[in-house]
This record gives C-alpha cells, structure tokens and sequence, in this order.
C-alpha cells in the first residue's frame, strides 16, 4: 500500500548528522512511497556503512525512520609492536578508514590484520602475528586493541652460488648487498633478505660476469628457501658462466655528425682487449656526449655486441643515430626566491636560441654550484610539445645562506668574544653581489671596515671593488710580543677571467700605518735596554749601595716614623749618566724604519678553480698564487708571495681526500731593512695548523732588556718624587730582562700543508651543509735573517715542521660557518704550545 | 597498564611418566662434526649389515649394525648437504655444489662424480641400475648407477619462496615418485624419465607469500599398493601407486618424513603433534600433544613402537597402538633433526653433534 | 657592447640561430609543404607573429676570441607550399658554409666533464 | 603506558566551535588551529565540522602556514565538493600560493618579486583560474580577477628582465623571443610596450630591418610616449655600440670607471600603476 510522504522523522540519531542521512535518502517530502521504494530507501542508508540497524515504518503520513548507528572507534591501542612503530601503523589504519573517531566497521578490522602481517613479511619477519579485539564502551562507542607478536626476523644463514668457477665464492659473496649474519648484522641489517635487495645482487653479479667478457653468462635460477621454524632463509642461485670472450673488431655505424677519427678516440675498447660490458656503456655514453656538445641533444648510441662462437670472439658494433640537432628555446629556473634571476642567467653558458649543447648545459650547473649560494642544483632538459627539435633547460636551486647576516656574536680562539655587527653576505639582497661591514671589537682587535665588489660589472664577469677599513690590532692579546698598530686605509680591487676556470685580480689601495711598542716591547721590534723618556726619569744614577738602603728601607720600615714610609728614605747622591755606562742595545726593526708610515700597495693574482661546489667542495682543485708589492717612494718597500692550492681526488662512494697546502715568502727591498713584522707570516691553530696555540708557531722574540731604576727623594723634601737609574757591578747600568712567556714574532716564510679525509657524518641525513675530515697538518713559520739569541728561529728546515693530526667538523649555519677540531700534536719542536681542543663561531677572525 | 608481555610460547616441558620398558644401547660412534650449524639433514642410510653417514663437511662412515664397528671412512673434502643414499653395493651422496658423488659400499672408494644444475638437498636414491636425484630448482635426474652417465631429466617450475629441504624420491624397480614443492606428487618412468601419473597433495590459498607455501619435503612411503605423502600447509593423502587416484585425504601440515606399522601411519605435524592415522581408512587413531613446540624430526617405527627425537636430544619412544610414552633416553646434548632409522628391533640414532647410536627395546 | 676592453679578458662563444647546412638548402624545392621544410631545416627560432608565411634561419656565431660570423635565409610560402627562399646560400652551394667543424668544438674544460655526473 | 592527556577542555561540539571562533578573532591562530582540529577529530559529523574545516584553512593561512592552509583546502573540496561556500577553499588555494612567494624575508626587505622565481604566481594564477571557470559569480571573483592580473603583469615583467639582460648580453635571438613570448602571451599587459621596444631593437641587431619596421610600426601607433623613442620621434637603439658617446674615462680605466651600461627598457612607472600591494589581508571566513 502506497502513500504520500508529507513529513520525515528520524529516529534514534546520535553522532550521524541529519543532513548526511537525507542526502542518502533517495525519497522526498511529497513522493509516494511503496514496499520497494522503502527496500531502496533501506538498502542506500545501508551502504552508508554508518548504521547498524534501520528499521523503517508509518505514522499517519510521515516516514518515521529509526536507526541504530554502528558504534564509533574511541581509541585504538597496540601493542607489542617494536619492528614497526605505532605511528607508521596508526598511518596504514587511518589510511583505510579506520582511526579513532570514525565508523567501526568489522570488514576494515579483518583488511586490516592481514594488512599488518604483510607489512612484517616485507621486513622479513616470517613468523609474525597479529591478534585484534574489540571492547564495547557506552554511548555507542567501542576500543580496539590489537596485539602483535612480531617473532624474530628471518635472517640469511647461507648464500649459495653453485656453478661459479672462474670466481671463488668469497669473491662473488663481495658483490652481494645480502650477507649472512654477520657481527655488524645488528647495526646494518645486512643479513634481512628483500627482493629488491636480491635483484639488485643479481644485476651486481651479471655485470661482474659481463664486465670481465662471461658474454653467455647466464642465472639459471635461484630459490629463496626459509627454514620450518621461519627464522632462517637459504639463497641458492644457479649459474652458467660460459667461456671468455675477447673484442675481435670494433665498429661505427650510423652517420656520424662528426668526423670519425674524434669518435674513435673515444674508444674505450680496443681490439684483443677482453669484452667487458661496462667498457662498452662508457664508451657509447661519451659518444653521445661528444654528439650532445655537437648539438645533437637527442641523439642515441647504442653498443651491440655480435658473437662468434667457434672462436670466442665478438665484433663490437657502435650505431649512432644524432636524431635531429636541437636548439634550446627558453632557460627557466626554480627555487631562487632569494637570488635574483640574472645572478643565476650570467652564470649560463648555454643561450637561448641557441644551438643545446650537453656540454655546456652541464657546466652551467657546475658553475652555478660553484658559486655557493646553492645547496643544490639539478638540471632537466624537457622537449618543447609540438617541436621535434627544441627544448627547454630547466634549472632547480635550493638556496642556502651565503655568508652570515646580522649581528654576529662571535668567539674565535684567542681573540676572545666577538661583538658587533659584521656582516659578510655573497649574495647581497639576491643581486650576487658581495657586500660587507664590519663593526667588531674583540680583546685582540677593533675594526671597522666596509667592502662591496660587483662580481660582474659587466656581462663578462669583470669584477669591480673597493673597500675601507680603519683597523686597531694589539697583537699582544693573540699571543703576538706586545706591540699595537693602527692602521686605516683604503683600496680597489678588479679583476677578469681569462679562461673558463682562471680569473685575474688586480688592486691598489693606500695604507696609513702607525705602531707604538709597549714598554716591554722586544728586541727585534725595538732595541733594548734603553733610556726612558726624561719627563719621568732624570738622567741620573745611584751606586748599587745606595739601591740595597732604599729597598732595607723599603723592606723595614722604622717602627717610630709612624706610617708614612718615605721619610726613612736615606739621603742619596746621584751622578749624571754618561754613554760609556750604558750598555750595548742592538737596534730593532722600529729604530732602523721608524714607527709611521703611509704605504701604496699594488696586489695581483691569479686564481684558479675547477671545484664542484662554492662551499664545502667535494671533488676537483683550486690554486691561487698572490702577489703584493708596496710601491717605491711610500714609506715601506717590501713585497709578499702567497701560494694556496687544494685538490679533491674522491677514494670511495662515501670517503675523499683533500690536500690543502699554503706556502708564502716576504721580504723588504729598497731601503727597508727587514720585512716589517707586522707583516710576518704565523702559522699554528685553526685554519693553519690544527692542534696548536693559535699563531705560536716559528720564530719567538727575544724579550726586552730594561733597566732597573729606583724611586727617591731628589729635594729631600721627605716623597719619593723622581725615579733614577742603578749602577749595576759591572761599571754599567743594571738591567734585568722581563721574562714574560716567550711570544711568538712570526718570520717571512711560511710553510704549511694538510691532508685530509673527508668522511659522511654518522645518523645525519642532510650532509649538505656539513663536512667532517680526520686530518694531519704540518706546518711552520721560518726567516731568512734570524737575530742571533733569537729562539726557535731557522732558516727553511723542513724535518723542523710541527705536525699535528685529529678530527674536524665543519657546519654551515645562518650566523655562518661554525668550525671546531680536536687534534693532537705528533711532532713538535721545542717551544710550540699544542691545543687539544679548538673551535669558532660566526665569521672567525 | 599492560606492558606488552611477549607473546612467544616456550617449548613443553618434559611430562613425567613411569616407563614400562628398558632402552639399552648396542653401541654409539662419533661420525665427524655431524649436522652443523645450518638447517640440513642427512639421513642414514642401510645396507645388507652396514649402516652409512656423513657429516657436514662430507666424511662418509660405514658401521657395522651389530658390532658398531668402522668398515672405512671417507674424507669427501666437499660440503654434502643431501645425506646418504645407498642400494646394491653402492653409496650415494649430493653435494652443496651440485654435484653426486657415488662410492663403492664395501671399500668407500669413490667411484664417479657427476655435477649437475642444483643443490641436492635429498640423497639420490636408486634400484641399482638407475640413480634419481632431485635438486632444490625443482629438476629431477635419473642417472646410470654405473658410471653417472645422465640418462633422463624432468624439470618443473617451483613457486619463489619455498621451505628448505626437497623430498627424497622413492624408487622401484620401474618407477620413481618424487614429492614437489608445488604441492604435487609425480610418479616417472625410472626408465626414460615420462610422466606415469601425476596428483596434486594441496593447493595453496591466503594472500601472503608465506601462507601459499605448500612445498612436500617429506619423502612418499610405499605401504603395499597404498602410496602416503603429506605436504606443508596442506594435506596428507593416500594414493593408488598405479594410478595415482586418492584414496583418502585428511588436513594436514608437516615436513617430516612418514612412518608405517601397525596398520598406522604416523606423523608429527608442524605443531610438534605425533598422530596415528589408519592407514587405509585414513581415520584419526591417537594423538599425543605433550611434545608441542620441542622441534621433533620425523617418527620411526621399530619392533613395537615408535620412536621421536626433539631438539633438546631426546628420544621418545611411544606404544603404537595407543601413542603412549613408554620410555625415553638422552642421545646428543646438541638435539636430533636428522630422521632416525630402523633394522629390525634396532634404532639407529644420528645426533646433530655426530653422536651415532644403535638402541632397542628390553621386554 | 664592444667598448674598449682588458687585454685577455675571457669572453664566452655566444652562438644564436639555426645551423644550416648546404644539404639542407640542396633538399628544398619550391612546392613542399611547411611540415617538409620543418623536417627538412629544424624549426626556424625566428617565427614573425604577424607574418606567418615568413620563415627566418637566422645563424650567427661571436666567438670569444676571433670574427663573428653570421648567416641568413629567409623562406616564403604561399598557403601551406613553399614559393622561394633568399639569403646568404644559393641553392648550388657557392657560398662556403660554416661546416660543423667551425663551430668549435665543446669548449668545456675536459678535466672535469666526464666525471661531473 | 598512555597517559590520558589533559582530555579536551570543552566537552560539545559547541564549546568548541565558540572557543575556536574567540581565538581568531584574537588573532591566537596557534590555539585556534588546535581546537578546530580538536572539533573536527572528535565530531567529524558533527554539525560543526564543515564550518570548522573551512575556519582551519583561514587560521593556517594567517599562521603562515600556506602549505597546510592548501592542504586543508584540497581536503574540504574533496570531501565536500557541493558545500555551499566550497568557492571560498578554491580562493584559499590561490591566496595561499600567492603569498607563497612573498615570505617572511621578502615582507621586510624590498626585494623585486619580478626577479624572483615565478613558479608560485604561475601555480597562484592557476587556482584563480580554476576559481573563476567553476564559481563566476562567487563572492571571490572579483577579488580573484584583480590578483590574476597582478600575477599576468608579474609574469610579463619577469620575460622583460630576462630579455634585458640577453640584450646586454648581445644574445639576440634570445631577446626577440622572450619579447615575442609577451606580445603573444601576455596581452594587455603593461609589459607589453617594453617586449615591442625589445623586439625592435633585437630585430635591428639582427639587421632584419623589415622585422624590426614593422614592430617600431606598431609599437608607434599603440604607445607613441614610450621611453625609447627620443624627443625626435625616432627610435633609440641603446646598443648600437657606436664608440663615440664613451666618456674619455672610461677610455682610460677599460671601460671601469663611467661605464655607460645601456639599462634595458623598463617603463614600469608609466604604464603599470602599482595596483596592488598584496600584503592586504584576504577577506574574512565566510
């Protein structure tokens, strides 16, 4: 019996809401409903999959619907997992609607167990299994709780290779990623069996054969065997090796765009050579290279080897097909949001509109990685739709801080705590241009400074810079003998490549220098012992008798002259200095040039760089070789040579060797008499020669010779008011030396080198802004003209190098590059201070 | 809370019980090293009064049942995985490498060797003019006992992941009835190698890999016209050894080889469960549940009993009419996996340290 | 830009246009269509958007260091076939022709090109 | 074992849902975040729930967090593709990518958008688009059609930079192409008058004196006061690279000191009136 719905009432709705019910019913308000239209009413509310129960019924003319919901999962708990974390489980659940909150529904729970198990026989745990049970809670709600036993993962017991005779099978093992349990199985589980795994293996173990001319090598096949109590697997694979087959002929085929005889240089296979595979791929991959930098962008070599049987030969056919030359349409690049789009389009050596060249779409990327602004660059050639011919280049950076930005707190080792603004940014605002000032005082060194260079003034890469500085250093706080100098100055600097990978700089600037030596100053600085200035002290002395009364008088004060100690003072006579008393001082460097100068400086140098990356560089080499020249006529003339080299050369997947040498000579022309010293080389501590103070390295000044004086009463008036000279027994002046800790001087030769392996950091994914080495440095500072009780000074001796070896770490951050090392000293001469421990933050000194 | 308890069960402990009957030993030997470290067996084999064994590392023994004494002893030198084999006057062994090696009975002196594609994981069993040898990728060889000389080879494909271990190929005068990890059983022409019959013991289901694993590592055992073989996660049948018709099939999972007495078929199934089944009605006699979980290798009929060894080294000797403990002795610290066999009323145990030892049952 | 310059500085090859050959210009007749030229000389990198029966090979070659040389065609159509061409080649190949080799070859330092991947 | 957590602090939905909406209103978009998804976990059917999705894509949104505010959106098109106000997920997806660009450091920095990468806009300028084909006459639209046109001339100026530079560079196919690639694609754009300038003097340089007449031809009748034409009416071809108007300084210093660097063409002051700083804040949940 049919009737006309003039109103629907739900019944029994507790956590569905009413909309989701109406949109699933298919009758409205108005229609007539029948027996079947209520089976279709009952069977859509069903396939909702939130209802339990729906009864459906008449009151009068309205629809009365009553339901009963399925109860809602409150909480979900597991148990018992470890392999598999809960999160990754919650996931797979969530994933195929079951997560706290939704619909319980019992065909998901089952979907679901079996889901898990799969999930541990992927990882190899064969005797997984998993329990579920569901606990009713009120208001319509329920708790699952599942609990896994995850049994013990199956690893391999054996691996069998039957049939392999040319290669024994320790040798064939190697090539396996699967290995049997071994004492490093619980860090790397490398004893876990995987399909990928085995069918990377295999492909490994077919190259080898292929690889070493085994051209009718072939796998049989291989079983994947578990033991009844699941816990151990057997692989077996069945191999055929067949004979050696050696090259009887190679080949061209196809028409070469370039002429014949520059292919076959590339040949990397040769006639009578064995075959081996690996060879052959090389060698059609630099054809298509050679084909690509030609233009032909799209071409395809392919190597095929034709066997002769009878006399295990093979001729090696190479078909080249160049396709259709292909021409670059548009350039585009991803992921500068910071870096400006000509910074990264100067530094294209593939235009637009131009012929593609593989070659130069390559060097591109390595250009731009070279210029440190990147993490990372990637580059993808996609065909233009509708051409046959063009293509567009795309570049993807991701951009990482180039250089550090804003106030930089810095601590280097022995300059102390660094304060102030100095920021140093490559990439200034995105423009590619450095720019950089400095506003840092630290205990060693004030200074105030600006720099900016254009790297590329013009299109080129002709580089146009200046930069200002005013800079008070006290080399006394870093270890250095004690002196200070001011000096400000200015300077333009510009330079041009002049190949793809050499760059010449050239600059001149002007210097005002001032030193003013501490009274203990040494001697090579300034001659001592020497008078002091007459305003303090009289040129006058006292007998070495009088000198014992002040100082009894000092020493025991009278007990009834009270408390004022100078009226005991004897009375003393004084005599006039004559030459003859004073003892022979050598003249220093500051008495031979005085102590102010205003210096014209010229540098140049040449620099070359084929490093991957401009930070943190993995393979390839760098060298520069500087030349400054202090120009005639400026009050100080001396030059200084510094060379720097550093070579890459990758030893395994993971592991490189980096060589690191810095060598530099100075020293005086003209009228200088001596390289001034505050242009001496140092070595020793970070960046030098690791492990030890820093600077303390080579040649150590002579500590002053000063001479002893006395306070006493000239007028008699009862205070100590001026201060005269001792003469000493000898029938001179009584000097003593001062013997503060022997500092350093530094000398005009330096001479350093390191080696280095660079290794990935353990449990740390993104190695990109990290480097980590073990490293031996070696190094020392020497001088041509030693003065003569002067320690620790030699000319050129190389067996008298410090050498030092430990570990360092590198990391990249936003304030800049943090560096520290830990080192130990393994040859040292006499007076070289080691340092264990080293470290610096932000832009270190 | 509930810290999650590991839900890993541990192996029944040993049941008490008075025991009716004396266990003395004749003999034991020290063959070699014995089974080793991996998953292998290498079942005894007999011949007119000698038994023969080999260890892992391929030293093959000959002892006289009775005294116990060495006839001779060989040093393969090579890796033997399959056991031994032995029929008219000659030993036969299988090798790691795929290679069966065949030996005079009397002397031990190695008469020919013959590579082949496979690990043997199964002795090569023969009738005295051929040798049939299954290997782990699924071929079987039938060889001239004489001089090796491959006469005839079936091959079938096996599913990827399979249970260690092939089943040993049972061989008359005209046939050869090999059990397969494809869940079948195949009986071949001795002869020429052609398919005779060919039935299916299970079939594989579930959705995992494990679960579809089917394999039959237990040897066919011929009683009368009845041949029995039973397959991992599947079942045990009874089938015509003409015609290969089923007789009767019951649900069952087990990788151990069978054993025949009393009208009975015993088995211990993968649970570690020792059955009796009828053998001709295929009705379940008796069960003993006590040894679940202690890793038993295959039963052995002897005299009135039947006998299993567990892994703790143990062998346990059972009624078998009714499957109740009758006695029991400790053979070898390291256990016992490798199926035992029977001469007459005498046991002859293969511990897996090497430990060889000849028992039998006191009235 | 050619203002006066630094002695040496290293100025890159700057090579724009299609590269034509003179088997190219020997294979056009008059009457093939756009889709035969196309296949025949590449896609033309100069295309006038108001004039679309006008196709420019337009070839030019600054090389760092020596003479820049330049080429032209221009190819006409009428509808969909090709009426004539003009510019720097004449159809029996008296002009010299930039052979492949001219353009020099791949100008990236060789150390590190092949192991850069 | 699970320690209960401070179970929720409401207990109805509507708790809840008030809670979350003071928090936005007090700008707390942290805690609102967590209330709303708090709503939606334990009243997915609730009466709340669609409302409280689309409250989450604008509190993410004012959080900075464009990722998630995209991934809330593309959540609720998905699961409510009918909801009356689904128009409003479309318009976050499009605003979300379109700050996308502009981050933390651009906001304070002046930097020039159009140099920068313009995979953002492109992506922004698509879900606009997408917007306007379904909704035409959402309340959006109209919002949406003003930051697509900002998005075009964003695109268009980006090409005229490129083609500046390939000019300086003396790469003039390159030049005249990405010139074309405006005039073709990026009609009515204010970069348009520059991509003309362009392709005149690419064209010149090319010596295709037809090309390059024809183009000053329409670049004279559609924009006659475009900076490149001197006072003469007659073109300026910056790059001539006629030696004579080089100061004798920069003769002598090589070319480093008073190097006259021809600027490209950038017209933006005359034809492109700033319309738009974007860092207006979008328009409030339904």
């Amino acid at each position: 019996q049919s009737f006309r719905v003039n109103d629907i009432r739900l019944e029994g709705l507790q956590r569905v809401s009413a909309g989701t019910v109406f949109a699933a019913l298919p009758v409205q308000i108005g229609e007539t409903m029948d027996s079947v239209a209520i089976r279709n009413a009952t069977r859509s509310l069903f396939r909702t999959g939130y209802f339990e129960d729906i009864q459906i019924g008449r009151d009068g003319n309205v629809l009365v619907i009553g339901v009963k919901e399925r109860p809602a999962i409150s909480e979900i708990e597991i148990e018992g997992n470890k392999a598999i974390k809960t999160e990754d489980l919650m996931k797979g659940m969530t994933d195929n609607g079951l997560s706290e909150g939704q619909i319980f529904k019992q065909a998901t729970l089952e979907g679901l167990t079996q889901e898990l198990e799969r999930q541990y026989v992927a990882q190899g745990r064969y005797s997984a299994s998993v329990k579920t049970e569901v606990i009713d809670l009120p208001r319509n709600q329920v708790k699952l709780k599942i609990s896994v036993d995850e049994g013990s993962v199956a690893s391999i017991k054996h691996i069998n290779v039957v049939g392999n005779k040319a290669f024994s099978d320790e040798e064939l093992g190697d090539l396996f990623e699967l290995k049997t349990t071994g004492w490093l199985s619980w860090l790397n589980s490398n004893d876990r069996y995987s399909k990928e795994k085995l069918t990377g293996d295999l492909e490994r173990l077919e190259s080898h054969y292929l690889d070493r001319g085994y051209l009718k090598f072939n796998i049989d096949s291989t079983q994947v065997s578990l033991s009844p109590d699941k816990e151990a697997v057997y692989i077996t694979v069945n191999i055929t090796e067949g004979d050696v087959y050696t090259v009887s002929d190679v080949e061209l085929a196809g028409d070469p765009v370039v002429p014949e005889e520059q292919i076959k240089r590339l040949f990397l296979l040769r006639e009578g050579q064995t075959f081996s595979q690996v060879l052959m791929t090389t060698t059609s991959d630099y054809i298509t290279r050679r084909l690509g930098n030609e233009g032909y962008t799209f071409a395809e070599v392919r190597g095929i080897p034709e066997l002769n049987d009878d006399d295990n030969t093979v001729k090696v056919t190479f078909f080249m097909d160049p396709g259709k030359r292909a021409y670059v349409r548009r350039i585009n690049f991803r992921g500068n949001t910071k870096t400006s789009d000509e910074v990264l389009r100067r530094e294209m050596r593939q235009m637009e509109g131009g012929s593609a060249s593989t070659a130069r779409i390559e060097s591109s990327k390595v250009r731009l990685e070279r210029l440190g602004f990147f993490k990372e660059v990637t580059v993808d050639t996609k065909e233009v739709p509708g051409t046959s011919d063009q293509v567009d280049v795309e570049y993807t950076v991701e951009e990482q801080p180039s250089g550090s930005i804003g106030a930089s707190l810095g601590f280097a080792q022995g300059s102390g705590l660094v304060l102030g603004a100095n920021i140093q940014q490559n990439n200034w605002f995105g423009t590619g241009k450095q720019v950089g000032f400095n506003v840092s005082t630290s205990t060693y060194q004030t200074v105030y400074s600006f720099n900016y260079t254009d790297p590329y003034f013009t299109p080129d890469g002709v580089s146009r810079g200046f930069n200002v500085f005013f800079r008070e250093r006290d080399f006394e706080e870093v270890n250095v003998s004690s002196y200070t100098t001011d000096s400000f100055g200015a300077s333009m600097n510009f330079g041009y490549p002049i190949s793809e990978t050499e760059r010449l700089n050239f600059g001149f600037g002007y210097t005002n220098i001032s030193i003013e030596t501490g009274a203990f100053a040494v001697k090579e600085i300034i001659g001592s012992p020497r008078l002091f200035d007459e305003s303090v002290y009289k040129d006058e002395y006292i007998t070495v008798d009088d000198y014992e009364d002040i100082l009894n008088g000092l020493a025991n004060p009278c007990s009834s002259c009270g408390s004022d100690y100078d009226a005991t003072l004897p009375s003393v006579s004084t005599m006039d200095i004559t030459d003859d008393l004073l003892r022979e001082s050598p003249e220093g460097w500051i008495d031979e040039n005085g102590d102010s100068f205003d210096i014209f400086n010229l540098n140049a140098s040449w620099r070359q760089s084929t490093l991957n990356r401009g930070r943190l560089a993995t393979r390839g080499a760098s060298q520069s070789l500087s030349f400054e020249l202090s120009l005639p006529g400026g009050d100080l003339e001396y030059y200084k040579l510094i060379y720097t080299a550093q070579y890459f050369q990758p030893l395994t997947r993971s592991l490189t060797l980096r060589l690191r040498t810095k060598l530099g000579y100075a020293d005086a022309y003209g009228d200088t008499t001596e390289l001034p010293f505050f242009e001496n080389f140092y070595s020793g501590g970070f960046g030098s020669v690791r492990g030890f103070k820093r600077n303390t390295l080579g040649p150590l000044a002579t500590p002053a010779d000063v001479y002893t004086t006395v306070a006493y009463d000239s007028d008699g008036n009862g205070t100590n008011d001026s201060l005269v000279y001792v003469l000493g027994d000898d029938g001179q002046l009584a000097s003593r030396v001062i013997d503060n800790d022997d500092d350093p001087f530094g000398g005009n030769i330096l001479i350093e080198g390191s080696a280095e392996i660079l290794f990935p950091m353990p449990f740390i994914k993104d190695q990109r802004s990290l480097q980590s080495a073990f490293f031996i440095d070696a190094g020392n500072v020497f001088d041509t003209d030693c003065g003569e009780e002067q320690l620790n000074c030699y000319d050129v001796d190389l067996n008298k190098l410090s050498v030092s070896a430990g570990i360092g770490v590198t990391w990249i951050t936003g304030f800049g590059p943090l560096t520290f090392s830990v080192a130990k000293a393994l040859k040292e001469n006499e007076y070289d201070d080691t340092e264990f421990f080293q470290f610096s933050l932000g832009t270190a000194f | 809370c509930s810290s999650n308890d590991d839900v890993d069960l541990e192996p029944a402990e040993l049941v008490d019980f008075d025991e009716t009957v004396e266990i003395n030993r004749h003999w034991s030997e020290n063959v070699g090293m014995g089974a080793g470290k991996n998953y292998n067996l290498l079942p005894l084999a007999t011949l007119s009064d000698q038994v023969f064994a080999v260890d892992a590392e391929g030293l093959v023994a000959a002892i006289d049942i009775a005294s116990g004494d060495e006839n001779w002893e060989t040093e393969l030198e090579v890796p033997v995985s399959s056991g031994v084999g032995a029929a008219q006057g000659q030993v036969f062994l299988g090798t790691l490498k795929g290679e069966v090696i065949a030996l005079d009975a009397v002397s031990g002196t190695v008469q020919w060797r013959k590579p082949l594609t496979g690990e043997i994981l199964a002795p090569p069993q023969s009738n005295g003019r051929e040798v049939v040898v299954q290997t782990l990728d699924g071929k079987i060889y039938g060889l001239q006992a004489s001089d090796g000389t491959q006469l005839w080879m079936h091959d079938s494909t096996i599913p990827a992941l399979t249970l260690r271990g092939t089943s040993t190929p049972l061989v008359t005068a005209t046939s050869a009835y090999v059990g397969f990890a494809t869940g079948k059983v195949v009986a071949l022409d001795v002869k020429d190698g052609t398919t005779q019959w060919e039935q299916r013991v299970a079939v594989a289901q579930g959705r995992s890999e494990l679960e579809r694993v089917i394999d039959i590592n237990s040897a066919p055992l011929l009683v009368g016209e009845l041949l029995y073989s039973v397959s991992y996660q599947g079942r045990l049948v009874a089938l015509n050894r003409g015609t290969g018709r089923g007789l009767w099939a019951q649900k069952e999972s087990s990788v151990n080889n069978l054993s025949a007495g009393l009208g009975n078929i015993y088995i211990t199934d993968a649970d570690d469960n020792v059955k009796a089944y009828d053998a001709l009605s295929g009705e379940l006699v008796w069960t003993n549940e006590q040894l679940v979980r202690r890793q038993l290798g295959a039963p052995q009929t002897f005299g009135r009993y039947v006998a299993v060894a567990d892994f703790e080294g143990y062998v346990h000797i059972l009624n078998q009419a009714d499957g109740a403990f009758v006695a029991r002795r400790k053979v070898d610290g390291d256990g016992v996996r490798t199926p035992m066999t029977a001469v007459g009323d005498t046991l002859i145990v293969y511990g897996n340290s090497g430990e060889l030892e000849a028992l039998s049952i006191e009235e | 830009c050619q203002y006066f310059q630094f002695p040496g500085v290293y100025k890159i090859d700057i090579q724009q246009g299609n590269i034509v050959t003179q088997e190219m210009i020997d294979q056009l007749k008059p009457g093939m269509t756009k889709r035969q030229v196309r296949y025949v000389m590449g896609t033309p990198l100069i295309e006038d958007t108001f004039n679309p029966n006008r196709w420019d090979y337009y070839y030019s070659m600054a090389p760092g260091k020596g003479e820049p040389t330049k080429e032209r065609i221009s190819v006409y159509f009428e509808g969909d076939t090709l009426t004539s061409f003009s510019g720097d080649y004449t159809p029996n190949g008296a002009k010299s022709t930039p052979t492949p080799e001219q353009v020099p070859a791949s100008d990236s330092e060789p150390a590190t090109e092949f192991e850069a991947e | 074992c699970s320690s209960q957590d401070e179970g929720p602090k409401y207990t109805t939905e509507k708790d809840f849902y008030e809670a979350a909406q003071q928090q936005l209103k007090a700008r707390q978009w942290e805690t609102a975040i967590d209330n709303l998804q708090a709503l939606e976990a334990n009243f997915p059917f609730g009466t709340y729930a669609e409302q409280a999705q689309l409250e989450l894509i604008y509190a993410y949104y004012r959080n900075f967090e464009h990722e998630a505010s995209s991934a809330a959106a593309d959540r609720f098109i998905r699961l409510h593709p009918q909801h009356r106000s689904v128009d409003y997920a479309f318009y976050m997806k499009g605003l979300a990518s379109f700050t996308e660009g502009s981050g933390m450091f651009e906001r304070f920095l002046p930097t020039d958008l159009t140099q920068r990468d313009p995979g953002a806009a492109r992506q922004s300028f698509a879900h606009f688009s997408q917007l306007l084909a379904r909704f035409p006459n959402s309340q959006y639209a109209p919002d949406a059609r003003k930051r697509m046109i900002y998005l075009r001339n964003l695109l268009a100026r980006y090409e005229i930079h490129v083609a500046n530079y390939y000019m300086k560079r003396g790469a003039w196919v390159a030049a005249a192409n990405r010139g074309r690639y405006v005039v073709e694609n990026f009609q009515q754009t204010p970069a348009v008058p520059d991509a003309l300038a362009v392709m005149v003097q690419s064209y010149h340089a090319l010596d295709m004196d037809d090309l390059s007449a024809n183009t000053l031809a329409t670049l004279k009748t559609n924009y006659p006061t475009h900076p490149a034409f001197k006072s003469n009416g007659e073109f300026n071809y910056q790059h001539s690279g006629r030696l004579e108007e080089r100061s004798w300084i920069s003769y002598a210093t090589f070319g480093l000191f008073d190097k006259k660097d021809p600027p490209g063409f950038d017209s933006r002051e005359q034809y492109n009136p700033e319309y738009f700083r974007e860092n207006q804040a979008p328009p409030e949940g339904v």
